[in-house]
C-alpha cells in the first residue's frame, strides 16, 4: 500500500495542511460559510479584501451570469480594518487555519499602512495583495497592470510587513511573466493569480449594462483555460510559490493548476455553487496522487511534460 | 442552514404557466419558518452556472414544495425535472417573516409568485386574516383556495379586470385599510415587485402600522458572503443613514420603515 | 408599419448590405461552407489568414473543447498567397459580398508585401491584419500586444495597401483603447476584435499540454463578456467603425456588440456548431431593429445608455 | 451534405456499454455511403459546445442509426435522447470507402466502434466477405449477427479470450491472410485505434495489398473549414514528401500508402 501523500504547502514561513484555499471575496470572513463547511479542512481562508476604512461597494446589480462564468462588481465593500479585527478576527483566531487577508488600497501608502497593522495583527498569517480588482475606480486597477506601480505597493508593503505577502496579478497584461518576476524581486514571498477578467454585459432590451458598475471581472469554468495559461507562464518565471485560481469545479481543474507549476490552489466562484468544493478538490488531489504513486504535491507541482521553453509564450 | 441533495417527489402544472415541484428534503423542509427560502442548484446548463432562490412555498413532513415560473434559463431547465432527479438544496435561508402581533389583524399582499412566500405564513398564524392578491391576469392569482381553506379571506385585483377587481392590488387593500377596518390595527405582510412593496410600505407608513416586505434580489451565494444581494437600508450609524443589507442574510423581509428606496423602485 | 430598416454598414470605401461577417479562420476560404450557407447573406466572408508562402501549421491536436469555449492552436496554416490567388480566389470572384482577406507575416516587410500584392489582386475588397495570432512562434504575437511593432506593421500594410485596412486587436493587454487610437492614427480605416485569449490545457492523467502547441487561444461563448468590455472601450476610443466579434452564438450577443459601440459583427466559433449562425444573426438583428423602431443600424451602433466615461476602465 | 433537424426515433442498449441511436433523418440518410459520416449537435452541455462525429452504422430508408459508447462530455449527453428529441445533423461528410474491387476478397478489419463504420460496406458489397473483429472482452465484439446475416464469415480475437482467439485482431487476420487464402487477393478495410490501423497497413504493405483505414480524429467543424482534424498524408509535391490533409474532407478513409505515420501511433 502507497503511504499517505503529503498534501501540505508552504508559502514563505507559513505551513498549510493542504494546498486548496477559497478565494479572496468568495468566502465572506469565515463565519458565514461556518455551518457548511469544515473550516479545519481548508488549506487556508483567504478573506474579502480589506482596505483601511469602511466602504460599501457598489450599488446593484453586482453579478451577472454568463455562459460558464459570473461577472461580479461587489466592488471591495467591507467593515474596513478596524472593523475586519473587531467583528471578523475574534472568530478566525478560533479556528485552526491560516487566515490570509486580502489587502487593498487607494494609494500606495494605504497599501501599505493597512500592510502594517495586519502585520501587527494577531490571527492574520499572511497578507495578499489585491492590485488588481477591476471594480474599485480611482486607480487601484492601474496597479495591477503597469510593472512600475505594482512594484512600488509591493515594495511598500515588503517593507512594512514581515509576515508572508502574496501579490495577487491581474491577467489582463500581456507579459505576466514580467509581473511574476517583479513581484519575486521585490521581495514577496509567493504570487497568486488569476484575479478576475474584465468584462461587460447589456441588457439589449434596456440598452443599459447589466451591472451598476458597467464593467465587472469574470471568473468560474469560463475563465479557467486563460487562467491554466496564465499561471503556467507566471510559475515558470519564478522560483517563489504560485498560489492558482481561476475557473476551479473540480479536483481535475485544481490538478492542472499543479501540473503547469502552482504550489496551491483556491476556489472561488464554484464555492458559490457547491460549498464544499475545496473539501472535494483537496480528496480528489490526495486520491491522483496515490493513483500516480506521488508522495507529495510537491512532486506534482510543476511536472508538465512539454519540450517546450515555460516562457515561450 | 444545512445542505441536501434532495429528490424530486412530483413537479405538476398550476394556473397559467405557474408550476409546483415537490421535493424530498428531510433535513431542510422541518426546519423552514415562514418567509425563509432555499438555494436551488439545478441540472448545470451551460448558462445557468449559479443556484436559484425560491420561497418554501409549503412543507408537509419531509416534503417542501416550490411554487414557480419559467421565466429564464434557471426555471427553464427547472421545468425538465421529473421524479426522481436528484435537486441540490441549500437552506433554509433567510430571516423569514415576523409572527403577526397577537393584537393585529394580519394582511398578506401578494403579486405573482409572491403568493410562495406568505401561505406558509398564514397556516402559521393561528387566527384567519385577509390576504390580497394581484396579477396581470386570472391565471397569475394563485393559491386562492388553499388560503380559503385556511379559513382566510381573499381580495383580488387583476390588471385586465379578468378576475376580481379590475386595477393593482392596492385597489382592494386601500378599500379595505379605509372601510372595513374600524378600530382593529392591520399589521401588513407582502411579497412581490418592488413597486408593489414600495406602495405597500408607503400605506404602513402613513397609517402607523407595521409592513413586514420580503425583497426579491439576484443571489450568488445565498449565505452572505458573496455580496451580491444588497439593499439600501437605513442605519443611522452609517454616513448619510445608509447602509447595504444582503438580502439573503438580513432579509429576505424588511419592516417598511428600514428600506430605503431608490427611484423608479 | 415600420419600414424595412436598413441593415447596412460601411469599413471605409468598402460598403456591406448586411453587419455580419464570418470570422476568419472559422470559414475557410469560402467554398466549404457553400453547400451550407448562402453567401450572398454574408455581410462579408474574412478568410482564413494568409502570408506570403505556404505554411503547414502545428501537429494535432490543434483543439481542445473548454467549459462554453474551444482552445485552438491551428498554427495558421495555409495556401500562401499564390496558393490563395489561384485556388480559392477565383471561385470567390463568382460570389456577389466582399471578400476580406486576412493577413498575417513573420516581419514587418513581410505584412507590407502580403498586403501589396493583395492590394493589386481583383477580388480582394478589404485586409484584415492579424497581428494578434497567439499560436504562431516567431514574433507575431509580439506585434499584437506592444504598440510600437503594432504601429510599425499597420503604417507599413497601410503605405502599402489603398484598400480599406483592419486592424485586427489582441485581446491580452491592459489598455485596447491605446491600440484602437494607434490604428486609427495609422492610417487603418476600421479596427476589428477580438482574436482569441490566450489559453491553454493540460491532460493530467499524462500530464501533457492537450495541444500539440501547448498554447492556444480562447474563443465561443466564454469570451464573449471579455469580448463586450474590450470592444466598447475600444469603439470608444476611435472614430472609424469597429467590427466586433468573440463568442456571438445568437442575435442578443450581436447587439450587445452593437450597443456597445461596434458597426458590424463577426461570428466565429458558432459557425463550427451551427453552420448557419450568421443568418440567424441578421434576421435576429433586422427583428431587433423594427421592434424598437429603430431605422438603421447605425442607430444601434453606440447607443448603450449610461452615464459612465466609455474610457473610464 | 446537409443541416437536418432530425428527429430521435428510438435508443436502446447494444452489448456492453454500447448503445443504438435510431434517428429519423429523411434529407441526409438515403445519401449516406459506407464509410461517411454525420456531425450531431447535442442538447449542449455547458462543457461540450461542439458537434461530435459518428459513423453511419446503418440506413434504411428514412432512418439513419448511429452505433456508440458513452466516453466522454457528449456521448454522455447523447444516451439522455429519448424518442422525439431534436438532434442536429450535418451530413453525410467525408469521402468513405471505394468499393472493393471485383477481383479481391474484401476483408474488413474492425476494433470496438469501428464495426459501426464498416457494416454499411459490408452490405453494399454483392459478394460476401471476411471481418475480423477485435476487443478487450466479449461485449466489445460487435455485430457478429448482422455481419453473419450478409453471409460473412466473422473471425474474432478479444484481449482477454473471453471470445474467439486470445490476443489482437491481427492474430487471425494474420492466420487467415497466411493460410485460408491460396491465390486470392485481399482488399483489407479497417476502422479502430491507430495501432490497428497500422497494423493493418503494414501487412497491405507487405503483401502488395490495397487497405482502406477509417482514421479517428477529433473535428470542429466537420466540412473541412477549421483545420482541426488534420492527418499527415504523403504528398510528393510538398516540403519533405508531407501534408496534412482534412479527415472530415480528404478522410476519413485513407489508403494505407498515403499516411505517415508518427511515432507512438
Ligand atoms: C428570496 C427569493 C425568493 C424567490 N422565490 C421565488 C419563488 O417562490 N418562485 C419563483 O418563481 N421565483 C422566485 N424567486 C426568483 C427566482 O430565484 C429566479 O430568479 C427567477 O425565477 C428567475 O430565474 P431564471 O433563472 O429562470 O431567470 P434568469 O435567466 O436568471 O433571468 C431571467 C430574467 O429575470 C431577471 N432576474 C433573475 N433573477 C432575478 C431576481 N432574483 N430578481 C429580479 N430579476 C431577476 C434577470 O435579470 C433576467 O432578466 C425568488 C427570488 C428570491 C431572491
Ligand atoms: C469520422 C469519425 C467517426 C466516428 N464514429 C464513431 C462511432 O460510430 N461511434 C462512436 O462511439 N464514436 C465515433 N467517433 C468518435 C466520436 O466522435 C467521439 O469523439 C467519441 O465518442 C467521444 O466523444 P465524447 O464527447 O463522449 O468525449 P469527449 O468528452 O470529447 O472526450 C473523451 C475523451 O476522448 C478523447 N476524444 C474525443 N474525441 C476523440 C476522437 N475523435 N478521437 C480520439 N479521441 C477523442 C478526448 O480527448 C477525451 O480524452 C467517431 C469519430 C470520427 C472522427
Ligand atoms: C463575488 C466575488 C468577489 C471577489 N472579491 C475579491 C476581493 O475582494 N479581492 C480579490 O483579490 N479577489 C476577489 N475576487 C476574485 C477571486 O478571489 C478569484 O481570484 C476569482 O474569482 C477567480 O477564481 P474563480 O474563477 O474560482 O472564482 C472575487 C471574486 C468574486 C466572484
Ligand atoms: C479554429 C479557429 C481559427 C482561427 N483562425 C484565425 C486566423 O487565421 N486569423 C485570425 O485573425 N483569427 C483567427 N481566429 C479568430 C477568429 O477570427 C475570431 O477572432 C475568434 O474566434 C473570436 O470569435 P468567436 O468567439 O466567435 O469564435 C480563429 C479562430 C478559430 C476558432
Ligand atoms: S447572495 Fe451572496 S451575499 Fe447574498
Ligand atoms: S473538422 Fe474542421 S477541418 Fe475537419
Amino acid at each position: 500500500m502507497t503511504p499517505t501523500p503529503d498534501l501540505s504547502a508552504r508559502i514563505g514561513s507559513l505551513s498549510l495542511r493542504n494546498p486548496v484555499m477559497v478565494a479572496s471575496g468568495t468566502f465572506g470572513y469565515g463565519p458565514e460559510y461556518a455551518e457548511l463547511v469544515d473550516l479545519e479542512r481548508l488549506g487556508a481562508i483567504v478573506v474579502k479584501g480589506i482596505c483601511l476604512e469602511p466602504t460599501r461597494g457598489n450599488p446593484p446589480p453586482r453579478t451577472v451570469e454568463t455562459p460558464s462564468g459570473l461577472i461580479n462588481a461587489i466592488g471591495l465593500p467591507g467593515p474596513g480594518l478596524e472593523g475586519f479585527v473587531r467583528e471578523y478576527l475574534p472568530f478566525l483566531r478560533s479556528v485552526p487555519t491560516p487566515v490570509i487577508v486580502n489587502i487593498w488600497g487607494r494609494t500606495v501608502e494605504e497599501y501599505g499602512e493597512v500592510a502594517a497593522r495586519l502585520d501587527a495583527t494577531d490571527g492574520v498569517h499572511a497578507l495578499e495583495i489585491n492590485v488588481s480588482c477591476p471594480n474599485i475606480r480611482e486607480g487601484s486597477h492601474a496597479f495591477g497592470v503597469r510593472l512600475d506601480s505594482f512594484r512600488r505597493v509591493v515594495e511598500t508593503v515588503r517593507a512594512r510587513a514581515s509576515k508572508p505577502i502574496i501579490p495577487k496579478l491581474a491577467p489582463n497584461v500581456s507579459d505576466i511573466a514580467a509581473f511574476a518576476r517583479a513581484a519575486e524581486e521585490c521581495g514577496a514571498d509567493a504570487i497568486s493569480l488569476i484575479n478576475s477578467v474584465p468584462a461587460m454585459a447589456v441588457d439589449i432590451e434596456t440598452r443599459r449594462p447589466k451591472l451598476a458598475n458597467v464593467i465587472g471581472g469574470l471568473t468560474g469554468p469560463a475563465i479557467h483555460p486563460i487562467a491554466v495559461k496564465l499561471v503556467w507562464e507566471a510559475a515558470g518565471a519564478v522560483r517563489i510559490p504560485t498560489i492558482a485560481m481561476g475557473g476551479i469545479v473540480s479536483p481535475a481543474d485544481a490538478i492542472e493548476f499543479l501540473i503547469v507549476g502552482a504550489a496551491a490552489v483556491a476556489v472561488g466562484t464554484a464555492t458559490f455553487v457547491e460549498p464544499r468544493t475545496a473539501h472535494a478538490v483537496v480528496d480528489g488531489i490526495r486520491e491522483y496522487l496515490v493513483r500516480h504513486g506521488l508522495r507529495s504535491v510537491a512532486e506534482l507541482t510543476g511536472s508538465l511534460r512539454t519540450g517546450r521553453d515555460p516562457c515561450g509564450g | 442552514m444545512r445542505l441536501e441533495n434532495s429528490t424530486v417527489i412530483e413537479q405538476f402544472a398550476d394556473q397559467g404557466d405557474y408550476r409546483r415541484l415537490v421535493l424530498h428534503a428531510p433535513a431542510i423542509a422541518p426546519e423552514v419558518r415562514p418567509g425563509q427560502f432555499v438555494h436551488m442548484r439545478l441540472p448545470a446548463p451551460a448558462d445557468a452556472i449559479l443556484r436559484r432562490p425560491f420561497s418554501v412555498f409549503r412543507t408537509h413532513a419531509d416534503m417542501l414544495e416550490i411554487l414557480y415560473k419559467p421565466l429564464g434559463r434557471g426555471t427553464r431547465a427547472m421545468q425538465r425535472l421529473s421524479r426522481g432527479d436528484a435537486v441540490g438544496l441549500l437552506g433554509p435561508l433567510g430571516n423569514g417573516f415576523p409572527m403577526p402581533s397577537p393584537v393585529t389583524v394580519p394582511a398578506l399582499v401578494a403579486g405573482g409568485y409572491g403568493m410562495a412566500a406568505l401561505y406558509l405564513l398564514a397556516r402559521a398564524v393561528r387566527r384567519a386574516g385577509i390576504v390580497f392578491v394581484g396579477g396581470a391576469t386570472a391565471s397569475d392569482i394563485l393559491c386562492v383556495p388553499e388560503f380559503k381553506a385556511l379559513g382566510w379571506e381573499v381580495r383580488i385585483a387583476t390588471e385586465d379586470g379578468s378576475l376580481g377587481v379590475r386595477g393593482l392590488v392596492t385597489a382592494p387593500l386601500d378599500a379595505w385599510l379605509a372601510a372595513d377596518l374600524g378600530d382593529r390595527r392591520p399589521e401588513l405582510f407582502a411579497c412581490g415587485p418592488n413597486p408593489m412593496l414600495r406602495a405597500v410600505g408607503d400605506r404602513a407608513i402613513a397609517g402607523g402600522w407595521r409592513a413586514w416586505l420580503s425583497v426579491d434580489r439576484s443571489m450568488g451565494c445565498g449565505v452572505g458572503a458573496c455580496l451580491t444581494c444588497v439593499q439600501k437600508v437605513r442605519d443611522p450609524a452609517a454616513p448619510d443613514g445608509w447602509t447595504w443589507a444582503r438580502v439573503c442574510r438580513e432579509g429576505p423581509v424588511f419592516e417598511c420603515r428600514d428600506i430605503v428606496w431608490e427611484d423608479g423602485e
